[in-house]
């Protein structure tokens, strides 16, 4: 009988099936098995295709980008021509090399942000449902209070503070504001996972707590630590779009977020500037949608009804 | 007509990331109305799929190759959705091997009951039949307002049964419809079954992997080896001269407990891999009488002595005559060792001074359920104490605090009261359940425990020398290659040779007994003078208990351990223990030499305990 | 009993808590409301009129004492609901702001939460239930694809192509200058129209979660043994999708669904925003960036209990659905 | 509280030849407005009351000429006592006349409620009195010639009325509020404000529309843009982005915009810290920024670069003292600037690198709110240029609260302010540059955010205070463009635009660049010019 986490179909419920299976699969590959089990799932499979497609685009963005994505000595508000494929904003900058050149700020966000929230919600989900007792008590109680403050006024507050609004704020204010989830599921995922007997055989083995957590059961966790990635990734660019758009981002970074703030201020509706309004929109919910197919295999290798044969 | 035809009947697994794996291979049996067969074999052999097979519920990858099944003249591999719907559970009905799961959860019993009373529109009052149909499983009508996680395991086996008897359908398929249960409550399910076939005269098609079950129960025993029939007998003649080898090694490994003599045998090596093609007999490489032909030549299964066997030297008559449940039986059997019971004991062994010495302890649990607590007494007053070189095994049924005892003995947790002392090789004396922090850590390097179960008692993301080398290192210092060569040592004390082969591997790569052998050697590894072992064996095959047990009695007397060895399986601790201790509800009710409390038990309860072992050997002796 | 107590009082320990960071948030961020409120109305190419900004302080009173004086009196104020007089309304108070907002957040989220969730239960069953067949295909990609879309930009398309060319709905707000709030045909119908984008770039984007989980849980709840046994038991396959699949596969998105309807005290500040809806998510962000203190509070405060209780009741809820849990304490 | 259903009205014409009515942008109040026509509470006040209150006298902010209004004579008796002649025949809407009373009473309530003296004017004032029911003598506590304009800025308001009013600050008004103007409110809701003409208005025979019907807003963003390109607004206010494309050419013989300058947008530097405390420094910097550039780039060629001498030119150019160059706008010279700071004592280093009296290159930030994206463009065009000069130069992008917290405690090396644009002379330099609105760094400067300590230039501000008489004035004022030009306490770059869209279909008469007889903003100025289009129309 499961208790239930709500919202959540446990994911990682069965991870040792899956570490099983996936080295099961990748026997006689090179290949990594998680991989061969994600690859094996064709959702995942064109999700993968497209992240790659992505961050290739974001890693040679100086290469694919025709110009400087601020260079801003064209004519102004142009429609897509053969020079300026998506037309220029209304600031006379290239609307392609703009969208390349967002693609990193996107992929950059969504990682560090992914990997911030992750590790914050994974050292206290991890200590709290590790040691138990008032420690967990009082973590438990910032996880709720970290779900139920409501993150906008929380993200304005930080953003308020710095003096620069960058990147990185961003990262970290998304990252601040949206760890409370991750670290609750892992919680209950380690409560279940802490009464395995290799745990108490590892205390057996005269093992210290801190290296049981990080040697038994962080691994024994990967799934749901990749699918909480995944999610808080996924959460991060989305985010950092919304913020921009609603003038909270950086405005210095060229971000499909903050070119879709300047298209909607640059009037491109206005102007009839359709590329420059639907490109990055388009190029978000593609990045997006590719997390999500990921997400699926993801999916898939915790809970082995969700592998299709 | 036989009720039930199984022509020719192959199912292949085809998952997409494996090779192919023919789970049965061209199967042909009959049942007869109102005949009660057994299936037996070990896990993993296929009994559960032909199950399925038969029951058209097979789901993919798993796919009928080949073959026909016809019940009652319909042919059921072709019948559609809608015909096979009519004769489910009129005619055709089951209770699953994982029983336990098969209540939906979150309706009533009683809900359970309409749904299939609904779907074949049989009228009448579905409460008043329901009832009727529990009383016949002796639960009461309160059941059918229970939701499934409100009964027991045995409560909820039980309504399967009930469920299943609901039509009154003609043949009945029971997949292990009481593994996982305890010994007692097993003995009153089966008993009931036994009552109502008699009574409503359903043919029974019993699939299990515990013999001694089977052969008491069935009229006709079919055993089943890599997804082939190898032997299709009546029971009696089976417990007098099975004639397939492998079904020799598996009654091998049973025998009364209450024998004077006991001895067992077990079947060296693992089942065939069926995923690959094999020539020849698929036992060939176990198998103690193995002739030349038997690599070359597939045996058919033909008729032997009333009955049909798939072995070329059986049916060549070369096979030797034994009879079984006498001692000189596993003789004849692959390896074999005798009960230590019949051994004689080290003289020191019970002079011996005690390492671990527990005095009155008692341990009480609260727990909380909704708005009620209440406190259970898990453990009430025990005191024993453990002695070098000497096994110590604790009996009782499920709940009666067996493992609460282990746990307070390693210090795991606490006792309510009393306490528990351990005598260092130096003579210093320590309140184990005083301990904490290092001193804690200290006195594991005495004191290790083997778990029971050793699928969950490795960690399946780590090695096994990760596994070995972390005692070795907290405990005995030992890092990088010298850690590894120790552990290799272990490893092969425990009878994993060449360790080489295994230090590398995840414990997926492991069969249960390899992994039942590391878990062993990591308890080993602080070469510590307690072993507490909580039900070591539950999980295994039969032929692989045997050989673990061995492996143990062995470790006892090489490195004079004291041994705790928890189960609620009478025979193993015959085989193993010097002497029995016998826990009901949490108190000692009866303790003495093996021998003397399982051949003639003084208590009530233990006597209840050994009544409740199947045992065919009586029937096959009465009649 | 003991437990319930402890449950509660982790409750109400909760609820200060977030009440104490509701007033402590505001107060963190730099900037003064007078001189905010100044700024807005000159717009950034003004210069700011010191005397204004005088004058706006004095309206707007010093708060008494310290800080925690000012804490204490809040404290005392929530207590007895009364959040004082917003700034940027003055001199409406914020119990009569937030009373013009809510209905209209609460009708709109409230019925594309609903909907969202009826819809992406029904698409994720029946995706489930015809699982690797094309339609499970086309319900999950296209539902993945489409959920996916970031939908402020997606508001933004609609309005482009349904109320500016099309001009089939109102672009903006929540109903028209010719109508007024009121229970009369007129309006309603007026606000039905304004309320229809809004709603379908809700629409479009809500399910998604609910279909993906449904079809996940459906799944493996398919394969259990029970739906196997129930299936050997001849019971009619549609009767074993719903009773064997979807029932139990609902069980943890109804938590999700009541966590999401507290949630939506707190509005959909980017749909809001493009749509110009009077809801709470745009008074939200209009009270934050305009450091209207006791209507950010009052608002944060409303959201933060929405969610409290809705996670409380979920809870409870979850314990009543699922008889699993009623006697297991919940994690 | 909202308002009866407003009757949709066909367009057409209206009556007797009047506009039927006229489409105006957003009213005000948020954004999600309620009932509210006090018109002290500025921050969430309606549009409306624009017009149903009126002033003693009005401005126009363009060409700074102040009209009569409510007042039709005023007289300076002495420096300190003015008195006002008030118009005879003027009636409330409810039909009670307007008096001296109603004057005082005003300003005594502005005086009992210091919340509701939004324009400081009780700063200056000592006694406010009614001689006789036409006649209001004000005295002031000192030279009050600094104080008139704010005149034009106060709405009289009904004693009869407000003298029943418990509490003048909490009190919304929201009830058919009574007042002298030319427009009543017909309806509300918080989507739109309708205003339905005062048949008995003072001057009604030059109100020739009937309705004004004002649209709330999304504040300038796309879809009131759209709007506006596809002629649904007869005037708005607003950014629009390529106004040319979007607007005009859509309609080019009816959509006309028209610009006027506002306050200087001046590069702030903190005159505390070195090397900014250095006026040749700073003198040096003038020609360094490329304000074309900005006004092409960042401003998309709305405004004009700003003169350096603190006016709005050319609108304020009669104050200019004739011998500034190009009045006072710089050109962009780099290599100028170059050798002008070489000179100064701040030449390159070997890499190129400006570097400061001490030897050590010279590193500052350069702020401007991150959410306001034209300053955003600037600040890329302006931290160009001064990299380009070797300096060291972090852009960064802060909230617009911390910005303006910061540059008022004085927190900051260099960022951009606005100041000036108004017609009192007084305030557009005494804001910005006189020492009593300063404060110490770390304690929030009133408006002197340079922090500007020049004894002076306060003694000249002192003088545009209490000098009456023009000349004077003027003279004050050119050697205030000197302090500006000589010793660079900010350098403005480019004017803030009030921006003014408007359409002929319907109405004729708006003000824009051939008859500049308002500033966009003063509403009765601009309703009581406009005549129906077409000489013919009905
Ligand atoms: N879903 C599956 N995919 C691939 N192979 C499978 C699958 N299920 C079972 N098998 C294989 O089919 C063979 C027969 O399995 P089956 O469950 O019938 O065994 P069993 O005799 O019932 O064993 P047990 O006693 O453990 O229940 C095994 O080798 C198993 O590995
Ligand atoms: N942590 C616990 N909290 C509450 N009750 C417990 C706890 N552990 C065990 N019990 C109760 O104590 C009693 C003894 O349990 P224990 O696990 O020792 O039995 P056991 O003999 O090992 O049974 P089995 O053969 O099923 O393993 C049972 O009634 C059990 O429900
Ligand atoms: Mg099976
Ligand atoms: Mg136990």
């Amino acid at each position: 009988m499961s208790t239930p986490a709500p919202a959540v179909p446990a994911p990682g419920a069965d991870t040792e099936g899956v570490q099983a299976a996936a080295t099961a699969v990748a026997r006689g590959t090179r290949l990594p098995g998680w991989f061969v089990i994600l690859w094996r799932n064709r959702k995942c499979r064109i999700g993968i295709l497209m992240l790659a497609a992505f961050v290739l685009v974001a890693v040679f963005a100086p290469l694919i980008a025709p110009y400087d994505p601020r260079d801003d000595a064209f004519p102004t508000s142009l429609g897509p021509t053969a020079d300026h494929w998506l037309g220029t904003t209304a600031q006379g900058e290239d609307v392609f090399s703009q969208l390349v050149v967002g693609a990193r700020t996107s992929l950059v966000v969504g990682l560090a942000a992914g990997v911030l929230s992750t590790l914050i919600g994974l050292v206290v989900g991890l200590t709290a449902g590790f040691v138990g007792g008032w420690v967990d008590e009082v973590l438990s109680f910032l996880i709720n209070l970290g779900l139920v403050v409501p993150a906008l006024p929380l993200m304005v507050t930080l953003a308020a503070y710095a003096p620069v609004r960058g990147l990185w704020l961003i990262i970290i204010v998304i990252s601040v504001t949206g760890w409370a989830y991750g670290a609750r599921i892992k919680r209950s995922q380690i409560i279940t996972l802490r009464t395995r007997d290799y745990i108490t055989a590892a205390r057996f083995a005269g093992d210290r707590t801190a290296r049981i957590i990080a040697r038994e059961i962080v691994p024994n966790m990967t799934s749901l630590i990749v699918v909480g990635f995944m999610g808080a990734a996924l959460g991060a660019i989305g985010g950092e779009a919304g913020l921009a758009f609603l003038g909270l981002g950086d405005p210095l970074t060229v971000s499909w977020g903050t070119m879709l703030n300047q298209a909607s201020l640059g009037g491109a509706m206005l102007t009839g500037q359709w590329a420059w309004l639907i490109a990055p929109g388009l190029a978000l919910s593609l990045l997006i949608t590719s997390f999500t197919l990921i997400n699926f295999g993801i999916d898939a290798l915790s809970n082995p009804h969700l592998r299709e044969d | 007509m036989a009720l039930l035809e199984v022509d020719h009947l192959s199912v292949t697994y085809t998952p997409r990331d494996q090779p192919a794996n023919r789970a049965v291979h061209d199967v042909s049996f009959h049942i007869s109305e109102g005949e009660f067969v057994g299936l037996l074999g070990e896990s993993g052999c296929g009994k559960s799929t032909l199950g399925n097979a038969v029951l058209r519920l097979l789901s993919p990858p798993a796919r009928i190759t080949g073959g026909r099944v016809t019940f009652d003249g319909v042919d059921l591999t072709t019948a559609d959705e809608e015909k096979l719907r009519e004769l489910r559970w009129v005619d055709l009905s089951t209770v699953f091997q994982s029983s336990m799961n098969s209540l939906n959860p979150v309706i009533r019993v009683h809900a359970q009951f309409a749904d299939t009373f609904a779907a074949h529109k049989v009228p009448g009052d579905v409460t008043e039949r329901a009832t009727e149909l529990l009383e016949l499983v002796a639960l009461d009508r309160r059941v059918l307002r229970a939701y499934p996680h409100e009964l027991s395991g045995g409560m909820k086996q039980r309504v399967a049964l009930a469920l299943a008897l609901a039509l009154r359908p003609k043949l009945v398929l029971l997949d292990e419809p009481t593994t996982g249960l305890d010994v007692v409550v097993q003995r009153g399910i089966l008993t009931r079954l036994a009552e109502l076939r008699r009574e409503l005269g359903f043919a029974v098609l019993f699939i299990s992997h515990d013999l001694g079950t089977v052969l008491e129960m069935a009229d006709r025993v079919m055993v089943m080896y890599g997804g082939e029939i190898v032997e299709d007998r009546r029971a009696a003649d089976m417990l007098r001269e099975p004639r397939h080898p492998y079904s020799r090694g598996l009654l091998g490994s049973y025998a009364d407990p209450r024998l004077p003599d006991v001895r067992v045998s077990y079947i060296p090596g693992r089942p065939p891999d069926l995923s690959r093609p094999h020539t020849g007999c698929l036992f060939a490489a176990r198998c103690p009488h193995v002739e030349d032909a038997c690599r070359t030549t597939h045996p058919d299964l033909l008729p032997d002595r009333h009955g049909l066997v798939r072995c070329l030297v059986a049916q060549s008559d070369r096979l030797p005559v034994v009879t079984l449940g006498s001692a000189d039986a596993a003789a004849t059997l692959g390896s074999h060792f005798p009960a230590t019971g019949t051994l004689d004991r080290p003289a020191d062994a019970a002079e011996a001074a005690p390492v671990l010495t527990v005095t009155g302890v008692s341990k009480r649990y609260t727990t909380r359920r909704g708005l009620r607590t209440s406190s259970v007494e898990a453990v009430r007053d025990v005191s024993f104490a453990l002695r070098p070189g000497v096994v110590t095994a604790l009996v009782g049924q499920s709940g009666s605090g067996k493992s609460t005892l282990a746990r307070i003995v390693t210090a795991v947790e606490r006792p309510t009261s009393g306490e528990v002392r351990f005598t260092g090789d130096d003579g210093t004396d320590v309140r184990v359940d005083r301990l904490r922090g290092a001193a804690l850590r200290d006195y594991r390097r005495h004191v290790q425990m083997v778990f029971q179960d050793p699928f969950s008692a490795l960690n399946s993301t780590r090695t096994v020398a990760y596994a070995l080398s972390r005692p070795l290192a907290n405990f005995a210092g030992l890092r990088g290659a010298a850690a590894r060569e120790r552990a290799a040592q272990l490893l092969e004390s425990v009878g994993l040779a060449p360790a080489g082969q295994f230090l590398d591997k995840l414990p997926h790569q492991l069969s249960g007994g390899q992994r039942q052998r590391v878990v062993t050697a990591r308890a080993l590894a602080p070469d510590p003078r307690v072993l507490i072992a909580d039900e070591p064996i539950s999980m295994l095959d039969v032929s692989i208990r045997a050989e673990i047990l061995e492996l143990l009695g062995d470790l006892v007397r090489d490195r004079r351990l004291a041994m705790l060895y928890i189960t609620h399986d009478l025979l193993s601790a015959r085989l193993l223990a010097d002497e029995v201790l016998v826990l009901n509800q949490g108190v000692l009710v009866e303790r003495g030499p093996t021998r003397e409390v399982i051949g003639a038990a003084r208590d009530e309860y233990t006597r209840l305990l050994l009544d409740s072992i199947p045992n065919p050997f009586a029937k096959a002796a009465a009649g | 009993m003991a437990y319930f107590v402890r449950r509660f009082l982790f409750f109400l320990g909760t609820l200060w808590a977030a009440v104490t960071l509701n007033f402590l948030i505001p107060r963190l961020q730099p900037g003064d409301p007078a001189e905010a409120i100044v700024s807005r109305l000159a717009g950034q190419s003004e210069s700011i009129d010191p005397a204004q900004v005088q004058a706006i302080r004095v309206m707007l009173g010093t708060p008494d004492g310290n800080l925690f004086d000012q804490y204490v009196q809040y404290l005392g104020a929530v207590l007895h609901g009364d959040f004082g007089i917003s700034y940027t309304y003055f001199p409406y108070s914020v119990t009569h702001m937030i009373g013009q907002a809510l209905p209209w957040t609460v009708i709109l989220v409230g019925v594309t939460q609903i909907i969202s969730f009826v819809v992406g239960t029904l698409l994720g069953t029946w995706a489930a239930y015809r699982r690797n067949s094309r339609v499970d295909s086309v319900i999950t990609l296209g539902s993945t694809f489409l959920g996916t879309l970031p939908f402020f930009w997606l508001a933004l398309l609609l309005v482009y192509v349904f109320a500016i060319t099309l001009r089939w709905f109102p672009e903006r707000g929540g109903y028209g200058g010719g109508s007024s709030p009121g229970w009369n045909w007129l309006f309603i119908s007026d606000a039905f129209q304004h309320s229809v984008l809004p709603a379908v770039a809700l629409l479009i984007t809500g399910p998604i979660g609910w279909i993906i989980g449904m079809r996940n849980n459906m799944v493996q709840s398919l394969g259990e043994d029970h739906t196997r046994l129930a299936v050997a038991r001849g019971l009619p396959r549609r009767r074993v999708a719903i009773t064997y699949g979807a029932r139990i596969a609902i069980l943890p998105n109804v938590t999700g669904f009541a966590i999401a309807l507290g949630g939506i005290l707190g509005g959909t500040v980017l749909v809001e925003t493009v749509f110009n809806y009077p809801g709470m998510g745009r008074l939200l962000l209009e009270s934050v960036s305009s450091r209207d203190y006791p209507l950010m509070q009052a608002i944060f405060l409303f959201t933060t209990i929405g969610v409290l209780v809705a996670n409380f009741l979920a809870d409870l809820l979850y314990g009543f659905l699922d008889p699993r849990v009623r006697k297991v304490e919940s994690v | 509280a909202s308002g009866c259903t407003g009757t949709e009205q066909e367009s057409g014409p209206g009556t007797e030849g009047r506009i039927a009515y006229l489409d105006y942008g957003d009213f005000g109040g948020g954004s999600n407005p309620q009932a509210n026509y006090n018109p002290y509470l500025d921050a969430s006040r309606l549009g409306a009351t624009e017009y149903v209150f009126e002033q003693l006298i009005t401005y126009d902010n363009y060409g700074c000429q102040a009209k009569p209004w409510l007042a039709t004579e005023w007289n300076w008796t002495d420096p300190r006592t003015l008195v006002w002649k008030l118009r005879s025949g003027v009636k409330w809407n409810d039909g009670k006349p307007f008096s001296a009373d109603d004057v005082t009473f005003t300003f005594d309530m502005l005086k009992q409620h210091k919340a509701l003296d939004t324009k400081g004017i009780w700063r200056y004032l000592s006694a406010v009195e009614a001689t006789d029911p036409q006649t209001v003598t004000m005295r002031f506590t000192q030279p009050g010639a600094a104080a008139f304009t704010l005149f034009s800025e106060i709405k009289i308001v009904p004693k009869h009325v407000w003298s029943t009013v418990p509490d003048p600050v909490t009190f919304p008004n929201a009830e058919k509020p009574v007042g002298t103007g030319p427009f009543t409110v017909k309806a509300f809701n918080p989507q739109q404000l309708t205003l339905a003409r005062n048949p008995d208005y003072w001057q009604a025979d030059k109100v020739m529309v009937d309705e004004l019907r004002f649209h709330k807003a999304d504040g300038g963003g796309q879809i009131d843009q759209l709007k506006l390109s596809r002629g649904e607004y007869d005037t708005n206010a607003m950014f629009v982005p390529d106004i040319k494309k979007a607007y005009v050419d859509r309609d080019p013989e009816h959509n006309r915009y028209w610009y006027p300058s506002g306050g200087s947008i001046s590069v702030y530097m903190n005159l505390t810290k070195a090397p900014f405390n250095d006026t040749a420094f700073r003198k040096a910097l003038l020609p360094a920024f490329n304000r074309q550039e900005i006004v092409d780039k960042a401003q998309l060629g709305y405004v004009k670069p700003a003169s350096q001498t603190g006016l709005v030119v050319p609108g304020q150019a009669d104050w200019l003292p004739k011998d500034i160059p190009n009045q006072g706008v710089i050109a962009y010279d780099q290599a100028k600037a170059d050798a002008d700071l070489t000179a100064a004592g701040y030449p390159r280093n070997g890499d190129g690198k400006r570097v400061g009296k001490d030897g050590k290159p010279i590193q500052f930030s350069f702020r401007v709110p991150g959410s306001w994206t034209d300053w955003v463009q600037a600040q890329r065009i302006i931290v160009a240029n001064l990299t380009a000069l070797g300096f060291t130069v972090r852009a960064e992008t802060p909230t617009p609260e911390a910005y303006e917290n910061d540059r008022a405690i004085g927190n900051y090396d260099m960022l951009l302010g606005v100041h000036g644009g108004s017609c009192n002379m007084f305030r557009n330099f005494q804001e910005p540059l006189a020492s009593d609105q300063s404060a110490p760094i770390g304690k929030k400067a009133v408006s002197n955010f340079v922090r500007w300590n020049d004894p002076r230039t306060d003694q000249l501000i002192d003088t545009l205070r209490t000098a009456t008489d023009e000349a004077a004035q003027k003279a004050a004022v050119a050697d205030l463009t000197k302090v500006m030009m000589e010793q660079v306490p900010m350098i403005p770059l480019w004017y803030g635009a009030k921006w003014f869209q408007y359409r002929t279909t319907k109405a004729v008469g708006w003000p824009n660049e051939e008859n500049p007889y308002a500033a966009p903003s003063d509403n009765l100025l601009i309703i009581t010019n406009l005549k129906p289009a077409g000489a013919g129309a009905k």
